[in-house]
Order: structure tokens, then sequence, then C-alpha cells
């Protein structure tokens, strides 16, 4: 591998990303599966380094998961996107950040559809002000989450209270990067780094102190692919999609995978476990499988958030092997346990998956 | 194990790293025009028994590149060694010695 | 006229005209002869019990059936006479060559014949038990006896003349072998085979054998009698070795010679001298070769004399290193086991049948290397499911014919890469008002012949069946097909009694025989190419040329009928490749371009395609021909 | 006095053009943007059909230039029209005063690295055409010893999103010439062909094709997808074999990516001084596409080679032949007659 050959590509596919001031809005899917994750951007960002980042409970899903399983029309999700970016524009904002990459695409795909058919934005703004008496605006950045995580990785590693280092071995862990396929592929300038090697995560593995690992189906979907996981017919395809992947990485023996979308760490996360029960195979260490993070969760652990403040006891794979090798504090004995410290419920174990 | 409904299918894809390639090359040495073909198609089109079920050389030739010996004897099974292929094939093939040849080194 | 003299002489024979010379009948000397001659008794004996042994019983029976029926043992006796005596074979097409080899066969056998009628009238307690030799008393009988010069008749002095006249005419065939090994060119043969050991032991014991005999029998000329021959050499010798008794040493040689060649030729092409009428009586019998080195099989490859006739028959043979492809080798082979030459033969055979046709043993080689390939590949997987079901929709070509029309045409394969073909043929049908149905118009199953010759017996079966089938609801009364190939299969597998089956070129001249079609002739010369599994395969060679004389002036081709050479694309070679088919085409277009015809005419899409592709005049199909020429009245 | 002409291109091209309006008793001003003279001849090691070597090509051409001048590593810094003749300012400083002027500059191989997917620049054993001609000219072989190695046909050529809609006319030739010479440098070697139609159209081409076929060269109709690199740092190539409509993946320890042609920048940017016209490929249109292939809009303007579109080798030499006569005759039309 030619690093230099790699950072001349990083250096084609650079992204402005402005250092303050966004309109956030959520994931429709983060918030139940990976709840504290968004909690966690909220924490680093608004508290830890200060930055204004500004949430209305008055937004509403991007309508990506019903476009994308072809249940609604595409004019119907360009007007519920032209409202979000009226809200944004309500509150005084102009700089757009979503958590969901599905969301990221679909905004940048919608824009990409005005730029190209303005007949068609005229057409929206006028849907807009018919149903919502909202004011027709488009952001003038558009980011997603992980590239504000990105902007901001020297001043999380800054803060760092861990680093992406085996402590026994002093050496730096290997770690996936997976991208969510909506983040660049449609879009390759969108994305940091762009879509063949994006950098977004790439760059904050590199400031935290682990190393990635280029695996060949590096490039592959999750798994996920909304129909073919949402009709459960399909669902074969899903989980040999991400079984294919983890046959790839598994010679690379990584310790780690981090993720910046949805969809992606709950099917890498809940899929090892289905191919653990039926096939019997496990990809980490010792019958574990391989951790799956968020970036959220990864910048938390760094900065030595309490793993479960993180919701790492919501993940299938277990969490605890990694922990032990960065080195990270946590009491065993507290995973279970809720916000007032009540048990919040303990999951049946795996007969397979450790 | 866990009956979830679903479960890893197998891959459709070809994986010539695990093609066997020994057993092609001593059909290529019993019949070394098997290396000539050049996917014209000729041979599918004029066949006789292809009139009745799918029967094909150049596939035929192709699943074995692929190192996929079964589907080649199947799409070969139906010929009736007419040799109306050996007439049309633009690169002088011995065909009816070639798919003899296929049966003898692949077959039962 | 010789039966009248010999019975004159039997009335008059005296017991004092020959004297036996050994009281006990018996000398060490004749010990080498009598050890070949128990030798090859008993190995042919084994070899006939083991033969038989491997003949399906159906076979033994048809066998059986064919020794006791008289119209075939006549012509059992009549084709040994005239094939392993008199060699008519060769006469025909080499006379001096038959003339070789009728000397030595039929000289012979005159030899022991007449030795053995000398015996029984002169001393015929000899041939009465073995101890009395009767094994050995006819070879030898000139060294045993004794003639009374005082009784000395004229019925004596005929049998010397008779038998040194043999002698005589033995040895000049002797002479001319010896001759035609240094020189076998001058007897018309460009290729002749390389001997083996046996050959050679067997060969140089043969050529010794009768000049011996004339030296053994000149020894004792004056004592036993002798006659035109061999009194001159008995005078010549005493001339230079006196009036002892020198003469052992000759007839030990003589003996030990014939007891060289008989143990000898078990191991050497001599062997067809013996093997030949048995494969003429299997022949006659109407067996068929079913494995490829037992039974019949081997009855064959015992009848190879290695003469080599086929070396220069074989159409491979243009290009020189396919020599070795020759069927006297591949049965020298078969006789050796030696399976990877047989295999490499085997496959790359045209299965012309010209070296069966010109074969003066009528050795069935193209048999036997089908049979071997049944071996090979007739195990090998297929799945035919498909024909069970498939009757197809016949399209009846007179609309307002019934759909039982009468004549049934199958155009084959081959035949649908040449549309020429199936376009004239049905021009043809019309022309002569003939309602016929298309039996593979838009698609067919194939003859099973292709999956004859690649030696797929079991799946050619198959499709055969299906055909048959759809043959016979058909309710056709003619079947009719364009491609020899098909023609050959549908003769002697499929077992339509009651249909006729016809190639083109035999209804075309029927229906100018019976006036239903006319035709004009030309005069642009022409030659007739005969493919091989029309002429040679079905034996039709004539009908095409009595057609084509009707609309042109027929030239002959420097090899044809039952010598045509191949065109090089026949089906039945499995192995030869494309360059080397062309090589083959090429000959073949030579032969035919002899006398430089106008065009080429052939009866064969195969034929056609590849005469077509070397010819440098215009190569036409018959029944384009013919259509080209079709006169109103 | 013999009139000036300025030969912009010192390949194969401008050296036949120059060799044989020198012979025609011109004054030659030849400027080559390289050290060397010889284009991308010069990086060349052998040529299809038959392997000729391309240096032979090269000194053969190089002997016909005894009187010609020659500028190397010069550029051309402003060109413009002054009356009838063409006035040239280089970038040593010479002024060149020209009657006529030859385009010869020619094509450049396309910078592999922009098909990301493959990896040139980021795997260390996917190279280019180029870089393997290059290494048979240095002699350098492969070690390890390589199991499997494949060319990908195509890379840059007929590909809209990398800007050649065209196909480069020497890459399938080319791809086939190596892998015949990589067979037979590494008998034991499975070499692959990724093509997507095999466009072997000229003499004895077709030949070439088969010896690779016979020599054992695999041709898989479908373009590489994408190549990744495995734990033991082979290379993973992903490509359909459309011929049986199935995906198909092999390792390889090196890919060869045929890198088509584009056109050539440095020429480009005097063809803008000049006011050339381009077709949509990017290559200089010529006056028109059957009869005046040689000619430009511009008179006194003419072209030769592969900066009017991608060629082969001979295709470039008639066309430096026919340059020469036509220029030869714009001369004798416009300053001698008179």
């Amino acid at each position: 591998m030619i690093y230099e050959g790699k950072k001349k590509i990083w250096a084609d596919y650079q992204k402005e990303i402005p250092e303050d001031h966004y309109f956030y809005v959520r994931s429709c899917i983060r918030q139940s599966f990976f709840p504290a994750s968004e909690a966690t951007f909220i924490d680093i960002t608004k508290r830890q380094l200060g930055k204004d980042i500004f949430e209305t409970e008055h937004h509403t899903t991007c309508g990506g998961i019903a476009y994308h399983s072809d249940t609604i029309p595409h004019e119907t999700v360009m007007t519920i996107i032209a409202r979000q970016f009226a809200l944004m524009k309500k509150y005084g904002y102009e700089n757009y950040v979503c958590s969901c990459i599905t969301s990221f695409g679909l905004y940048c795909e919608t824009l990409e559809t005005w730029r190209e058919f303005p007949e068609l934005q005229e057409k929206i703004a006028d849907n807009l002000w018919k149903t919502c008496q909202l004011e027709f605006a488009k952001p003038k950045y558009l980011v997603h989450a992980s590239d504000l995580i990105f902007k901001y990785r020297m001043q999380i590693a800054a803060k760092s209270k861990y680093k992406l280092i085996n402590k026994q071995t002093g050496l730096p862990l290997k770690v996936v990067e997976h991208i969510g396929c909506h983040y660049s592929k449609m879009f390759p300038s969108k994305g940091v780094g762009g879509a063949e090697y994006p950098y977004v995560l790439v760059g904050m593995i590199e400031a935290w102190g682990g190393q990635i690992i280029d695996y060949p189906e590096r490039r592959h979907c999750c798994g996920f692919g909304f129909r073919q996981y949402l009709i459960k017919g399909n669902r074969s395809y899903s989980v040999s999609n991400t079984h294919k992947k983890f046959e790839s990485m598994e010679p690379f023996k990584p310790d780690m995978i981090i993720t910046n979308c949805p969809g992606c760490p709950y099917f890498l996360d809940r899929w090892q476990y289905v191919i653990a029960e039926t096939q019997g195979k496990t990809y980490g260490q010792d019958g574990h499988g391989i951790p799956v993070f968020t970036y959220e969760e990864v910048a938390g652990l760094v900065m030595g958030y309490n793993p479960w403040d993180l919701g790492l006891q919501t993940h299938q794979v277990s969490v605890e092997p990694l922990l032990d090798k960065i080195g990270i504090e946590y009491d065993p004995s507290a995973k279970y346990l809720g916000k007032n410290g009540k048990v919040i419920g303990e999951p049946k174990k795996p007969n397979c998956l450790k | 194990m866990i009956d979830f409904g679903f479960g890893i299918s197998p891959s459709s894809g070809i994986n010539l790293n695990n093609s066997d390639k020994d057993t092609f090359s001593k059909l290529a040495k019993m019949e070394p025009n098997v290396l000539k073909c050049m996917a014209c198609g000729s041979c599918t089109a004029t066949c006789t028994a292809g009139d009745f079920k799918t029967t094909s050389l150049r596939t035929a030739i192709l699943n074995l590149q692929n190192g996929l010996k079964d589907e080649a004897l199947e799409i070969l099974s139906g010929c009736m060694l007419c040799g109306k292929c050996t007439m049309v094939c633009p690169r002088g093939i011995n065909t009816r010695h070639l798919i003899l040849s296929i049966n003898k080194i692949y077959g039962k | 006229m010789i039966t009248l003299l010999i019975s004159d002489t039997f009335k008059a024979v005296t017991p004092e005209e020959i004297i036996d010379r050994y009281p006990n009948s018996y000398n060490h000397f004749v010990l080498p002869f009598v050890i070949g001659i128990v030798f090859i008794i008993t190995y042919l004996l084994i070899g006939l019990i083991r033969i038989l042994y491997h003949l399906t019983p159906q076979d033994r029976k048809k066998l059986l059936k064919s020794l006791v029926t008289p119209k075939t043992a006549w012509k059992n006796i009549k084709d040994i006479v005239l094939d392993c005596l008199l060699h008519t074979k060769i006469w025909k097409r080499k006379p001096l060559l038959g003339y070789m080899h009728s000397s030595i066969a039929f000289g012979w056998f005159l030899l022991i014949v007449l030795g053995h009628i000398e015996l029984a009238l002169f001393a015929p307690r000899h041939l009465s038990s073995l101890s009395e030799g009767s094994l050995y008393y006819p070879i030898f009988y000139r060294f045993f006896i004794w003639i009374n010069p005082a009784h000395e008749t004229l019925r004596g002095a005929l049998f010397f003349f008779l038998m040194d006249f043999v002698l005589l005419y033995i040895l000049s065939g002797i002479a001319l072998a010896m001759f035609k090994r240094v020189r076998s060119i001058a007897l018309g043969m460009r290729h002749t085979t390389k001997p083996s050991l046996a050959d050679r032991v067997a060969l140089y014991s043969l050529w010794a054998i009768f000049p011996l005999r004339l030296l053994a029998e000149g020894f004792t000329a004056d004592l036993s009698g002798g006659s035109f021959l061999t009194t001159p050499v008995n005078m010549l010798f005493k001339t230079f070795f006196g009036n002892g008794l020198n003469f052992m040493p000759t007839w030990w040689l003589y003996s030990i010679c014939l007891g060289l060649f008989f143990v000898a030729m078990p191991f050497s092409r001599y062997m067809h001298i013996l093997t030949e009428p048995l494969l003429i009586l299997f022949r006659n019998a109407g067996l068929k070769v079913r494995k490829p080195r037992k039974g019949f099989a081997e009855a064959e490859i015992y009848a190879c004399s290695s003469c080599g006739l086929c070396i220069d028959a074989c159409p491979m043979n243009v290009q020189k290193k396919n020599l070795k492809y020759s069927s006297v080798y591949f049965i020298r082979f078969l006789r050796r086991h030696n399976t990877r030459k047989i295999t490499e033969i085997a496959n790359k055979c045209l299965m012309c049948g010209k070296c069966a046709a010109i074969c003066p043993v009528g050795v069935d080689s193209p048999a036997i290397r089908r049979a071997h390939r049944e071996t090979l590949n007739n195990k090998t997987d297929y799945d035919y499911s498909y024909l069970t079901n498939y009757s197809p929709q016949f399209a009846t070509h007179e609309q307002n014919t019934p759909t039982t029309s009468k004549i049934l045409y199958f155009a084959g394969c081959m035949s649908h890469l040449t549309p020429r073909i199936i376009k004239s043929v049905e021009t043809i049908l019309r022309a002569a008002k003939l309602d016929f149905e298309f039996m593979d118009k838009d698609k067919g199953i194939c003859c099973g012949r292709p999956l004859m010759l690649a030696g797929k017996t079991e799946a050619a079966l198959k499709t055969i069946e299906a055909n048959r089938r759809i043959i016979k609801e058909s309710g056709c009364h003619t079947l009719l097909v364009s491609c020899p190939i098909c023609l050959k299969v549908f003769k002697e597998e499929y077992k339509l009694s009651g249909i006729r089956i016809l190639h083109y070129t035999q209804l075309i001249n029927e229906l100018i025989k019976d006036s239903k079609l006319h035709l004009s002739k030309s005069d642009s010369t022409m030659v007739y190419h005969d493919p091989c599994e029309l002429g040679r395969g079905c034996g039709i060679y004539q009908e095409p040329r009595t057609v084509l004389n009707c609309i042109g002036v027929l030239k002959k081709a420097k090899k044809e009928r039952d010598e045509s050479v191949c065109c090089g694309y026949s089906l039945g070679s499995l192995t030869l490749d494309e360059k080397e088919r062309t090589k083959l085409a090429e000959s073949c277009v030579d032969s035919l371009l002899e006398e430089k015809p106008e065009s080429i005419i052939t009866a064969c899409p195969m034929c056609y395609r590849a005469i077509r592709s070397k010819a440098s005049v215009a190569v036409k199909d018959f029944a384009e021909a013919v259509c080209e020429h079709i006169a109103d009245k | 006095m013999k009139n000036n002409i300025l030969v912009i291109g010192g390949g194969a091209a401008g050296l036949e053009a120059a060799a044989n309006l020198e012979r025609l008793g011109y004054n030659i001003i030849l400027i080559e943007r390289d050290k060397q003279l010889g284009g991308h001849l010069a990086k060349w090691d052998r040529l299809f059909p038959d392997g000729l070597p391309a240096q032979e090509v090269l000194d053969s051409l190089l002997d016909n230039i005894s009187n010609v001048k020659c500028f190397t590593e010069t550029d051309i810094q402003a060109i413009n029209i002054l009356d009838k003749s063409f006035n040239a300012i280089l970038s040593n400083g010479i002024t060149v005063l020209a009657d006529a002027v030859l385009m010869a500059s020619g094509f450049d191989i396309f910078p592999a690295a922009k098909k990301e997917e493959y990896g040139y620049g980021i795997y260390e054993n996917v190279i280019t055409n180029q870089d393997l001609e290059q290494m048979f000219k240095q002699q350098q072989s492969i070690s390890p010893i390589p199991r499997a190695i494949g060319f990908v046909h195509c890379v840059g050529s007929r590909d809209e999103k990398a800007g050649n809609p065209a196909c480069s006319k020497v890459c399938c030739a080319t791809a086939v010439k190596q892998a015949c010479e990589v067979k037979e440098l590494y008998p034991d070697a499975d070499v692959y062909c990724f093509y997507m139609d095999l466009r072997m159209f000229g003499r004895r081409y077709e030949d070439l094709y088969l010896k690779a076929q016979k020599s054992g060269v695999r041709f898989i109709r479908g373009r590489v997808s994408e190549v990744a690199q495995t734990a033991d740092n082979r290379l993973l190539v992903k490509a359909e074999d459309t011929l049986s409509s199935k995906p198909v993946r092999v390792n390889l320890d090196m890919l060869v990516l045929m890198a088509g042609m584009r056109p050539s920048e440095a020429g480009h940017k005097v063809g803008i001084q000049l006011n050339l016209t381009t077709e949509d490929d990017g290559f200089f249109s010529a006056k028109d596409g059957m009869l005046s292939l040689q000619k430009s809009k511009l008179p006194g303007l003419f072209y030769a080679g592969a900066c009017t579109g991608a060629k082969t080798l001979p295709d470039t030499l008639h066309e430096a032949r026919s340059a020469a006569m036509e220029i030869d005759r714009y001369i004798k039309e416009n300053f001698i007659k008179k």
C-alpha cells in the first residue's frame, strides 16, 4: 500500500466544513439503535468543545427510508426536505448538519436535482409554502455529523484520555472503517476523501492513534440495503452480504469497526450474531465478535466517557475485550444499570457468540 | 443452531483462485483446440440438440475455465455429436473430439 | 481330365513299384517339422476355441446355421478358393502381385494335395495312422521311398512331373517375393510394412522351404524319382559330390525350415494364411465386430497379412507423418496390445472404409476401430430425455394432400448447413409431382451415425429409437435422405421393415427411369465424387453416374468408386484437426480434377462443403446439378 | 532561401515528417518538450504485432533527420500569425519564423490513477502498460515469480466518466502482445486479459490473439470493477464474466492497466494560442475527416499523428509522410509559385 498515493487522492477530495454554527437534525433509527450516540455528539460538540449546535423538536424524518423503500413519491420527499431546510432558515442558520447518512445522501441528491431542474425547485418551494407556509431555503453548507467530528478530530485528540493503542503491546489498534453507502458513493465530491478511499473516518482513527486496515470488501454495503432487510424474504441477501465482508476482513484480524451510518453499525453488529448462531462462526478473538462502534462512541471512548453512558451495553457484540485492550476502566456490574441506577434488564446470552 | 428463516446464501460468483486449472490443462493437452475458442457462439446457434435442450459448447468451455465442471457437463449432456458445430466453428475447433474429451476427463 | 488320369493310374498300382527305404518309416530329421506342425495345429485349435468362445451365443448360432445352409456353404467354398488360394482380389488390382501370392498359396496347396494323392496312390499304408508317419510322410515322401527302376511307370512319372512343375510354379513366386522385398515399388506399391522379428523368421524360412525342397528332392531324385527339375539337379550333384549319401543335411534343413515357419507363424503376418478362411466363414455368416480385440475381431486381426496395401490406400497418407495411422499398423498394435497407439489410431481414422474395400483379405478394420472407440466412449454420460416426447408436426408440402403422404424426407443435420441441397431436393420432388413430408424442417434428431462412429453406441440407439418412432408414426412408404451419413445408419440400424430407404441419387435415378423427371443434357463436363458413406458405405456408385450422364459429360477421377478419396471432413475421424483435413480435401480435389472437368458434383453435404472450399472449379451438389437441368418434357 | 517549417513534437510523427520535409529541401525546426526525441516510442520495448524492438524503429527515424534543427526540452511560449507566417517564441529564448507549422504533439497516456478503483499509485503491484514496457526495456524481472498476472483493457478509454468515450485503438493489441511476453517469461503464471471487446483490427493482430490463446492466456470479457489488496499483499480483482453473466474474482500478483490515449496537454496549450478547434474528445479537428486529414482550418498549420485522435504507429508514420506532402504543396502554392 502506497500511503502517498492515498494522500494524493485525499487531496483531490477536500470538502469545506465550517467550524461552527450548525442546525442539527437527528436520525430516525439511530435514536433507537444507538440512543447515546447522538447525545454524545451533542455533548462533545456543545459542552466539551463549546460549539453552537442548534436542535429543534419540530424537524421530522427526511423521508429517506420510505423513499428508498419505494413507498413515497420523490416530490413528497423533496417537500419534506425543503421543510427541514426551511426550519434551519427559520432559526437563523445556514449550516446544516445531519446525523443520518441516508438523510445526507438524500439531501445531496435533492440539492443536485434542484440544481439540475430549477423548475422542480420552484414547484417544491410552492408545495412548501402551500403546505407549511414556510419560506424555501437551501443550506449554504451541508455536512454530515461525521464530517464535523472529522473537523474536530484534533481538538478531540487534544482532550483525549485514551488512545486507540493496545495497552499490552503498544501497537496501534487495527481498525476497519465502514462508510455508509450514501455518504460519498453517489457524489464523491461531497464526502471527505471521496468515494474510493473516504478519509472521514480514517482521519479520526489516525488522529486518535489507531491504524486503518484496507480489506478487499471494504467498499461493500453493510448489508442493510433497505429492501434487502426490510422485506423478510430478502434477508438472506442482507446477511450473506455482511458475511462476505466479514470473511474478507477476517485475515486482517481487526480489533474494531468504526462506522458513520445508522444502519451499518447495527447490521455489522447484529448479523455477527446471526452468522454465529447459524454458521457457528465468529470473527473476533476467542469466540467474540469484532466490536462495532459509531464514530461518536469512539470519540466518547477516547475522551474517557463511561462506556455504559455511551450505550455500549446495547451492542450485540461484547465490547469488553476491546475496552480491556485499550485499558479503559469500566464497572462490569454497572453494565445493565440505567441512569437512575435501576437494572434495565439483561439480554439472554447467545449460544455461540460470546 | 437457530433457524431465523433466512441465512447465508451461496455466492453465484466465480472464484478463479479455486477453479481447477490442472484438469483444464489436461483437457488442453488432450484437445489443444479448446484454447482457441473465441466465444463467438456459432456452435450454440447451430446445435441440433440445442433445439430441444440448452446445449452450448461455448458455455461449457467457459464453465470449465471457470471451474464449473458440473455445469459444463450438464450443458453438453444433450449433445448428439452430429458435428454441425465443427462445420461452423470459425476457428476450426474439432468440437466433437473436444466434447468427447471433456466427457472423458471431467465425466464420471 | 486329371481325374480320369488319376483313376486310371490307381487301378494299375503294384506294390513292387514303391519300396520303403526305412522299414520303421522314421528318421530323426522329421522332428523339427513334426514339432512345428503339432505346435501350429494346437495353437490353431486353442485360438479357434477362444474366438468361438468370445462370440455371442446368437453369433455362434448364426455361424452354425450358415455352415449348413447350402447357399452360404457354397459361397464359403467359393470365397475360400478364390480369396485364399487364387487371390483373385489382388490379381484384379495388381496382376504381378496376384501371381506372386497365388503361386505361393495355391502352389503350396497343390503340393500338399498332390503329395497326399501320390501317397494315397503309391503307399496308402503310410496315410492310415500316425505311427506309420501319416503326419510327415506326405511331406517327406521322396525321402522315405525308393522307386524300383524296373517298375517305373508312366503313372509315377506323371506325379514326378506334376510335383516338379508345381515346385517351379512356387519358386517363381518366391523369386518374385524376393524381388519385391528389394524393389517393392516395381510392383506398384509405394509403401510396404516393416517386418517384425517373427515376420522375418517366418519369411526367410518360407523363402528357404522351397529351394531346399528342390535341393533335397534333387539329392534323392535318382532313388525316389524326379522330373525335369529334380533330375537335372540330381545329375549336377552327382557330378560334384559323387554317389555318396550327401543328402541328409538338406533334408534336415528342409525340415527345420518347415518347423521354424510353423512355429514363427502365429507370431507373424503369415498367420493370415490360416485365419483367412475362418474370417470368410464369419463374414459370410453375417457376424459383426462387437469387441475390438476378441471374437470376430481377433479373427480379423490374425487374418491381416500385413501386406500394407492399406497404407497406400489411406487418404491420410497425403501427409507422410500419417502413414503410421494405416490399418495395418492399427492391427499390428492390436496384436501387440499397445493400448496407447491403438487409441491414437482408432481416434484418428476417417472411417472412410477404403482400407477395408481394397483389403485382399477383407479385414474390416474400421469396424474394429469403432468397437475400440466404443470401449472408450460408450460409457460417457448423456441425457436424451428430451427425445422421448418429441413428435414433430410435419409440414406437408402439397396443401391438398392427406396427412399421410408417401415420402418422408429427412434432410439431416448437415444438410441444414447447405440449404441449397434441401431446396434442390424439394424442387425436384415438386417437379416430379411427388407428395412428401419434411421430417426435420424446423428441428430434427440426429440420425445416430455420428454417435455410432464415435463409439457411443448406447446413446446412438436412443436417437435411433426416437427417429424410428417418428418415421413409423408418419406412415410413409419411402424414407428419402440427402445425407449419406444418415443413409448408412438408416439402412444398417433402423430396422424399418416395409419402408424403402433411398438416397436422393437413387430416387432421382428412379424418377428418370419412370419418366417422372425429365432432364436436359448439356455438353459441360463434370466429375462425380463418391462420398465414402454413400459409395463404400452403402454401395451406391452407379445411380448417380447414370443420372449425371443424362445431364452432362461425366469425366473420370484419378481414384473413384470404391477407391474414391475421402474429402477429409468425415465425421469418422475424432482427432484430425482442421489443417490436416484441409490437406485431405486438397488431395481429394486433386484426384477429382485429373481429367480437368468443368465442375465437381458430389452427393453429401460434408463432401460438398469440404470440396467447395478447396476446388478451383465449380462445385455442385448432385440435387442442385439435377435441378439446373430439369426440363419440361 | 529555404522555407522554415516548424515541427511541434519530436515523436514518431514529428521525426518522420521532419525527415521527409528535409528531403524535400526545407529548413526544419523541430521542438520537443522532453529531454530525448522519440516520444512514447522511446519508452516502449517492443511493438505489436511482430515484436519489433521500438528502439530499432526509433533509430531508423533518427537516422534520417541529420539536418533538422532539434530543440529538446523546449516548449512553445507564444505563437502567433504574422502576415502569412507563424511567429513562435520558444522557451529557450529563440524566436522562429516559419512558413508552415506541423502539429505533431501526439498524445498523453491516460493518468491511470484517475481510475481510483484500480488503485494505481495505491497498490505497489498495479502498473500501467507503459510501466511494463519500461520493465521489459530494463530487463527488470518481477519478483517473486508471479503466479498470476492480469491485464485490464480500456483503462481511460471507452469510458465517459474518465473523459474519453472513444477507443484508444492500440491497447488491445498492446495488451495481447504484453500478455504473450509475460507468458513467455513466466510460463507457469496464469495470465488474464479483462476486455470489453477485443479490437484486433490490423494485419496479423488476430494471429497475435490466437497465439495468446494457445499459450493459455485467459480472456475474460468484462471490465474490472475494482481492485483490492489481500492480507498476503496480493491483488483481489473483481469483474463480471459477461459471457457467463457471473461475477468473477481472482487473486493476482500483478495487474497491468492498459492506459489509453488522451490529447497531449502541451499540444492543447499551443492549440489554444492558435485558436485551433478540437472535437468533443479533445483531439484537434482536421479540416475534414476524409480528404484533408492533415490540414487544419488554419492555412499553413498541419497535423500528423495522434494529435487528431488515437492511432497506431504505422498510421502515424503514414500521416507524417502525407503531411509532408501537403506542406510541400502548400509552400509551393503560397510562397514559391509567385
